[in-house]
């Protein structure tokens, strides 16, 4: 195949890409786009583009990890179709794992992390086939009871482990506390690698189940238990790859999340929500989704809490959620979400 | 099989129903004589249990109301205890600011969260799900920042309650128990809510009973057939959104008149979740289920706090096989804690033995003592008698088992395995 | 058993005629007199039989029992309490500065010697051991290591303080849950050290209206100074408004050409005190705030607000926040290259192993943060000769606790309060009981050995209704950038003791800014 | 090949088939005809134990009762349920490539390319969901799909349900040309008797979860109760 054949074919794809993506959504995404860009024209001309600069900085920041803990929801929809509860705290236990293999057993930190993606993996594996397997996937209630279940357990049991005090998360990434000027605005290397960081993850993950056969196989799970069954597809093993997928992510996640809002028992709780938000705004099965609207909200944040005076600081996480209730209206499966009808 | 077996609509089973509800009534009664007939199993008799009794069934009719969304509407929600605080800040803040008695300001608060329900049930029209719960959780995250915003109406984070001489809920006088010293205001407040708690619950009976309840129950059942029958599908999931939030502020009002004190913490994304657990716990899409659930959420973890914190009221037993658990915890930043590491096992053991809540256990247990065979009227017009026809499955069982009109119906009736076409032929030769 | 008891007192007290006379009564008066006579008849019947120290104290009782009756026999000097003139005098307790209780206004069962036997004094804490906050449980674990220091070294006059904590996660209406089951138990002689201020608020008017000793709440509210609407409920800590005044106060004297002031507040009572205080403080002076960033509990984290701080320029920054954001906080002005205001933070992040810890090990130092102290650091080297210091690194280690842990430190200073409260009421006229105890709560005038030098801890009944009022500014100071710092005093001392009387006159203060 | 015996099977409390036998030998096209509520779905159900039964089944000689569905299919057992049961949200590519999900061979790409010649229509869509084709089409490749696993028993539910007749006549010479060529057998349940008796060897019927009548297709085509019945003459 030449290569003039082979863009052809990948330009094709694209089209068909943009075909699949529907009308609807490119122009519901387009008129979110305008809005936004004219909203940025007026703030960067009456206040400066430095700060302005500095405050998209801000809101990617916060966005990229909103988006991180956002993945992990998304993997844990595709494989339970439940809210699970626990997912913010299997990320947090995971996070004091790394932390445990870094500060403790001074491996280096983005060994540590790897570590312990594997073992909060290992862990969700053994979490699905010993307390959720038991249960009909379809029995959406039990599921959900017993994610609150493990919420409570992951939360008390890490509080019981290793207390309340605020830890420092290291930054496994180099050039530690170090920025450089964009323009006059600050933008500190350690985020600049968290973006990175959470895109190749949301890549690999991508690639993970669009090339490898589990990766069909959950894919073919998350979308129809019973035609999978009849494929073959071992659901139980399917749906326990898929923790164990989301639990890894949500570890890299907690491990991003914890390098600034410091660690603790609860710390996931501070971001969960949001995260939530930006699973929900991307549509919950989309990957890609999840990420962008974690940024949006991530912005919409930054923006409307440092531009708009009354919102503040203080109810700018509020008038994140409202926008997404808002979208959800004209929207109800979200932005990037497939229109399947689920219940719960 | 069960010891008795009871056929509805006789005199028999008439007896079993008021019995059963008379010994209800005898329950409820006696915890207000307690304290005067000197039997009081798990001190019923004193101030602060009667203020717990008081609490569950608060939380009861705030579980009530939510089972309306989830049990009987089958939508997530996970934003009541939104409502819940708002019918709560509604009482104190009539109260403390504006002098109110406290009874009448709970049709206010019913009216109020009524009204937000239905404009928080709207998306509910077009979202569904896990979208839904989503939404609902952001209104379950947001309420409490609500409060601290304005906290000149709501008293913010330091929390809201009456001036000192007007917090007390004070028997009048011809009450039996008026003259009971510190027992009198629980015991009266006991009194009222049983009253309200009781109406709700058996308006949400015969609610489930009516037809818009019926209809409910098929929007559960099958969106597309409840619709595809002829039910106002919107009208009646913003409705029942209404109602349930309305019932959540009544129980938050109901809070309120037991405990004149409100806080942003306590309305918030916890009790949302609790109230779910309790809710599953009880037994969803069961009225009575909301006794046991709030009984789960007010005792369970208050015995596990207590015993965390103080082995000595442990049962025996427990308290030997914890021992050494507790003597590592002693002296641990984050010991309180595992208070919530028992409730969460315990929440678990409970899904996996009592899968479909407390009240299906309840009535399983029943069912190896009492058999209710069931005798609705449809059937009494059908047979034109009071017995139930034989047949192993009933004409209501759904599309499935519709019987076709049989068309080989003598061979059906003659031959059990199904035989050949020539074997069917000489059978038929021969009969005819 | 009881009946012989009775029938004794009956034949001992006058006070007894007057129990028999106001059993038929309904006035109110009638019935509170009834209890009280009740209460010390009881012990002066039980410490006959016992030891020298029960003794006198009945000796003293059986003349309040008599003061009780109403009759003139008996003298105010009669006890063995070594002349003390506070007490129950004439049926009602008289403190020093004219803060007095009247036992009539307590309900009617209420009991004087409730949770004071001649064996054990009762006490109850209400605090968090579980969610966020629930290292602030160890308070209790470092009091109650207090008290069995005490309490080996012969306790209260013989009897053991024993301290029975109830988590509450830090949320209000859980501490009210316990405080009444609490009250209910009717085996407490008092409530100390309960955590927070929405904690404390939601329970106060109970506490108060049950006659319920209050003590030395673990928050810095104003609040806890209202002698007059709320006499049984006392604080401990410098309150923020105060210490926001001594921030003030501290940038006009040593930071003359600092101009411009921005706040970071977190959005509660707590942030809004200190910033009432600056505010109100800063009248007069060249000061002026020009921006207030408010953030809520559940904030991620603090980037959002602090590009906006930045952006004002200001001179100063206030961190009027607590927890892991005082941490955050420092972490961001640390980053900002373009930014370099003086840094100025709330006493409560005063801990360095709590709050400047995780600052190292994410390669920062927190350096140069200013904050107000008026406690001793345990853990600071310059303070190791220090005998009372000495005392509590021994006695914790003896007791297998980790002295490092400064929680126990700050239980410890609460813990002592309370014991030299109750060994000022044992001496009172009428010896140990709950009136008394509150006077002494009110009449404190001994300075806390790890207050710094130079400061005093003292109330005085209705004038002075707060016990630490002063403190000296100390900047955290670096050598080793990988190691923890210390703090170092910058500037005078600077103390208000007696000079912020009551919470009117701060509410007066507050209203007038 | 299967052999079905005194099946019961039933939804919670209500048991829908009440003795069910039937067996399909290997090679064999044979179809169970009845009518709406019959059980015939269910009986496929059944089959795949998708629901609980009581009776026997037995799958090459060996009893497959209360095992799982999973197994079943692994055991060479392709089931194209009612509805069709395509992957909506996976590309019709995605869609075959699941369907050889339990294969270990190299040959699935090889297959793929087959099915694409057999159906032309699925490989110019070959990139698009599942779920944005039209009925016939998604047939197409619920079939298609069924047979990359390359069974050894093939269950077709209904396969001429919501059709065009022109495309129902098509797929089932597709069938039968399967059932030739490869040697496939073939378990098809049809409220369409005419065109399942035509590639049809025997055939079953079922009535009130009972099977009630058994013979070739020749014979069941001139029985007078199945004519009128299902053939409608």
């Amino acid at each position: 195949m030449s290569t003039t054949q082979s863009v052809n074919e990948s330009i094709g794809k694209g089209y068909a890409a943009l075909g699949r993506l529907g009308q609807k959504r490119i122009i519901s995404i387009g008129a979110l786009v305008a809005v936004l860009a004219a909203f940025s024209v007026i703030v960067a001309v009456q206040h400066g583009f430095t700060l302005f600069l500095q405050r998209i900085f801000d809101g990617l920041s916060n966005g990229f990890i909103y988006a991180a803990m956002a993945m992990a929801l998304v993997l844990i929809y595709k494989a339970t179709t439940v809210v699970n509860f626990a997912q913010g705290e299997m990320a947090m236990f995971g996070t004091f794992i790394a932390y445990v293999f870094g500060h403790s057993l001074g491996i280096p930190t983005p060994l540590a992390i790897i570590l312990a993606m594997l073992a909060s993996a290992l862990g969700a594996a053994g979490i699905e086939r010993v307390l959720i397997r038991p249960f009909d996937p379809r029995n959406h209630l039990a599921v959900t009871i017993v994610t609150l279940g493990l919420f409570l357990i992951l939360n008390s049991l890490a509080g019981v482990i290793w207390a309340y005090d605020n830890r420092a998360f290291p930054s496994p990434f180099p050039g530690r506390n170090r920025s450089f000027s964009v323009f006059g605005a600050n933008l500190e290397w350690a985020n600049l690698f968290t973006w990175l960081t959470v895109l190749a993850a949301v890549l690999l993950v991508s690639l993970l189940l669009s090339r490898t056969k589990i990766g069909l196989a959950f894919r073919s799970v998350s979308n129809s238990l019973e035609s999978s069954e009849l494929l073959g597809i071992h659901i139980g093993r399917t749906l326990q790859f898929g923790w164990a997928l989301a639990a890894a992510v949500g570890t890299l996640a907690g491990t991003m999340i914890a390098r600034t809002t410091l660690l603790e028992p609860n710390f996931m709780g501070r971001v969960l929500i949001y995260s939530f938000a930006a699973a929900t705004l991307g549509g919950l099965d989309s990957l890609g989704g999840a990420v962008v609207a974690g940024i949006v909200i991530g912005l919409v944040q930054t923006m409307s809490g440092g531009y708009i005076g009354f919102i503040g600081s203080d109810l700018a996480p509020t008038v994140a959620l409202v926008v997404i209730v808002g979208v959800l209206l004209v929207r109800p499966s979200g932005l990037f979400g497939s229109k399947r009808v689920e219940r719960v | 099989m069960a010891l008795v077996t009871l056929k509805q609509g006789t005199p028999a089973h008439r007896a079993y129903v008021v019995g059963a509800w008379a010994l209800a009534a005898i329950v409820l009664i006696y915890v207000i004589f307690a304290y005067r007939w000197g039997f009081a199993p798990g001190s019923i008799d004193k101030a602060f249990r009667l203020t717990q009794i008081n609490d569950v069934i608060c939380y009861a009719v705030a579980i009530l109301g939510l089972n309306l969304v989830i049990g009987f509407s089958g939508q997530l929600s996970l934003g009541h205890s939104a409502f819940v605080g708002l019918g709560a800040y509604t009482t104190i803040i009539l109260v403390a600011d504006h002098h109110w008695s406290y009874l009448a300001t709970v049709p206010v608060s019913a009216a109020l969260c009524f009204v937000i329900g239905l404009v928080v049930g709207l998306p509910a029209l077009r979202i569904r799900g896990l979208y839904l719960a989503v939404v609902t959780l952001s209104v379950a995250y947001v309420f409490p920042t609500l409060v601290v915003k304005y906290d000149s109406l709501t008293g913010g984070p330091n929390g809201k309650k009456p001036a000192r001489d007007t917090g007390k809920m004070n028997p009048p006088s011809w009450m039996p128990f008026s003259n009971a010293g510190r027992l009198a205001s629980p015991l009266w407040v006991y009194c009222i809510l049983v009253v309200i708690a009781t109406a709700l619950f058996l308006l949400v009976r015969n609610f489930m009973k009516s037809r818009p309840g019926r209809a409910l129950l098929a929007v559960r059942d099958n969106q597309t057939s409840a619709a595809v029958s002829g039910i106002n599908l919107p009208l009646y999931k913003a409705l029942t959104f209404g109602a349930s939030a309305a019932i959540g502020g009544i129980a938050g009002s109901m809070l309120m008149i037991n405990r004149p004190f409100a806080s942003d913490v306590q309305f918030g994304l916890p009790l949302a979740i609790f109230l779910v657990v309790g809710l599953v716990a009880g037994g969803a899409g069961t009225i009575s289920g909301a006794i046991p659930g709030a009984l789960i959420y007010v005792f369970v973890p208050y015995f596990m706090s207590a015993w965390t914190t103080d082995q000595r009221g442990m049962p025996p037993g427990i308290k030997q096989v914890t021992k050494p658990l507790f003597d590592w915890l002693q002296g641990r930043q984050g010991a309180g804690s595992i208070a919530g590491v028992f409730f969460g096992v315990g929440l678990l053991i409970f899904v996996f033995v009592l899968p479909g809540g407390f009240i299906d256990g309840i009535r399983r247990l029943r069912s190896k003592v009492v058999q209710v065979i069931p005798n609705p009227s449809w059937l009494r017009e059908l047979h034109g008698s009071a017995n139930p026809p034989s047949t192993s499955h009933s004409p209501s069982s759904g599309g499935d088992v519709t019987q076709a009109a049989p068309v080989v119906a003598t061979v059906r009736s003659r031959v059990a395995k199904p035989v050949s076409v020539k074997k069917a032929i000489n059978l038929r030769g021969k009969t005819t | 058993m009881r009946p012989t008891r009775w029938k004794k007192s009956v034949v001992l007290g006058v006070g007894a005629a007057f129990v028999i006379a106001s059993c038929g009564s309904s006035t109110k008066a009638g019935s509170t007199a009834t209890t009280v006579a009740a209460g010390t008849a009881t012990t002066a019947g039980a410490g006959a039989a016992t030891t020298a120290a029960a003794a006198s104290a009945a000796t003293t009782a059986g003349t309040s029992a008599a003061t009780a009756a109403g009759t003139t026999t008996g003298g105010t000097t009669a006890g063995s309490a070594g002349g003390a003139t506070e007490g129950l005098v004439n049926g009602v307790y008289k403190g020093i500065g004219d803060f007095n209780i009247d036992p009539k206004k307590c309900p009617a069962d209420w009991n004087d010697k409730q949770g004071i036997t001649d064996k054990e004094i009762d006490l109850f804490v209400s605090l968090p051991k579980s969610g966020p906050l629930a290292g602030f449980g160890l308070l209790a674990d470092g009091a109650s290591s207090y008290f069995k220091y005490i309490n080996d070294n012969g306790g209260i006059g013989g009897r053991n303080i024993v301290l029975d904590a109830k988590d509450d996660a830090y949320k209000p209406d859980q501490t009210k849950t316990n405080v009444d089951e609490a009250l209910g138990a009717k085996k407490y002689a008092a409530f100390m050290t309960v955590l927070g201020t929405a904690n404390n608020l939601a329970v106060w008017d109970t506490t108060n209206d049950e006659c319920m000793p209050h003590l030395l709440n673990g928050t810095g509210a104003a609040q806890w100074g209202d002698v007059k609407g709320h006499p049984w409920t006392t604080g401990m800590q410098l309150d923020y408004f105060t210490e926001a005044s001594l921030w003030a106060k501290w940038l006009a004297k040593e930071h003359p050409e600092a101009k411009t002031v921005a706040e970071l507040t977190f959005n509660n009572d707590f942030g809004k005190s200190y910033s009432a205080g600056f505010k109100y403080s800063i009248k007069g002076t060249g000061l002026s705030v020009v921006h207030q960033e408010l953030h809520e509990g559940t904030a991620p984290n603090l980037t959002n607000q602090f590009t906006t701080l930045a952006a004002t320029k200001a001179d100063v920054v206030l961190l009027e926040t607590t927890g892991a954001f005082c941490t955050q906080a420092m972490s961001e002005i640390e980053k900002n290259t373009t930014w370099k205001p003086i840094v100025i933070m709330s006493g409560t992040c005063g801990s360095v192993a709590q709050f400047f810890k995780p600052l190292v090990d994410q390669g920062l130092t927190g350096a140069n943060t200013y904050i107000i102290q008026n406690f001793k650091d345990v853990n600071d080297p310059a303070n190791a000769s220090d005998p009372f210091i000495q005392l509590y690194q021994k006695t914790l280690t003896a007791q297998g606790l980790d002295p490092k842990q400064t929680t126990y430190a700050t239980g410890w200073i609460y813990a002592w309060f309370m014991t030299e409260i109750l060994k000022d009421a044992a001496g009172y006229q009428g010896g140990l009981t709950r009136g008394n105890i509150m006077l002494a709560a009110r009449s404190i005038q001994e300075t806390n050995p790890l207050l710094i030098a130079g400061l005093t801890s003292k109330m005085d009944g209705m004038k002075d209704a707060y016990l630490t009022e002063g403190g000296r500014m100390a900047k955290y100071t670096v050598t080793d950038p990988k190691a923890l710092g210390r703090f170092v005093p910058s500037g005078d001392l600077i103390n208000l003791e007696g000079q912020l009387g009551t919470y009117d006159t701060v509410k007066a203060a507050a209203a007038g800014g | 090949m299967l052999h079905v015996d005194g099946l019961h099977a039933s939804y919670g409390p209500i048991e829908v088939l009440h003795g069910v036998d039937f067996h399909v030998d290997v090679g064999e096209v044979v179809v169970i005809l009845g009518a709406n509520g019959a059980g015939k779905t269910t009986t496929l159900r059944a089959i795949c134990q998708m629901i609980d039964t009581k009776g026997s089944i037995q799958l090459g000689g060996e009893t497959i009762n209360g095992r799982s569905t999973t197994e079943i299919a692994r055991r060479g057992v392709a089931h194209v349920p009612q509805g069709r049961g395509t992957l909506t949200d996976l590309s019709v590519e995605d869609n075959l490539l699941a369907g050889a999900y339990t294969r270990k061979d190299g040959e699935v790409r090889a297959d793929i390319d087959r099915w694409f010649t057999t159906f032309p229509r699925l490989q110019e869509r070959r990139d698009q969901h599942a779920g944005s084709l039209s009925g016939g089409e998604q047939q197409m490749l619920a079939v298609a799909r069924a047979l990359m696993s390359r069974p050894k028993l093939l269950l077709l539910d209904e396969p001429s349900l919501g059709l065009a007749p022109l495309i129902v006549k098509s797929l089932f010479a597709q069938f039968a040309q399967m059932n030739q060529t490869d040697g496939l057998t073939i378990l098809v349940v049809e409220q369409n008797a005419n065109i399942a008796l035509d590639i049809a060897h025997r055939a079953y019927v079922l009535e009130a979860g009972q099977t009630v009548l058994t013979g070739t297709a020749d014979e069941l085509r001139h029985d007078d109760a199945v004519r009128k019945a299902y053939l409608g003459y």
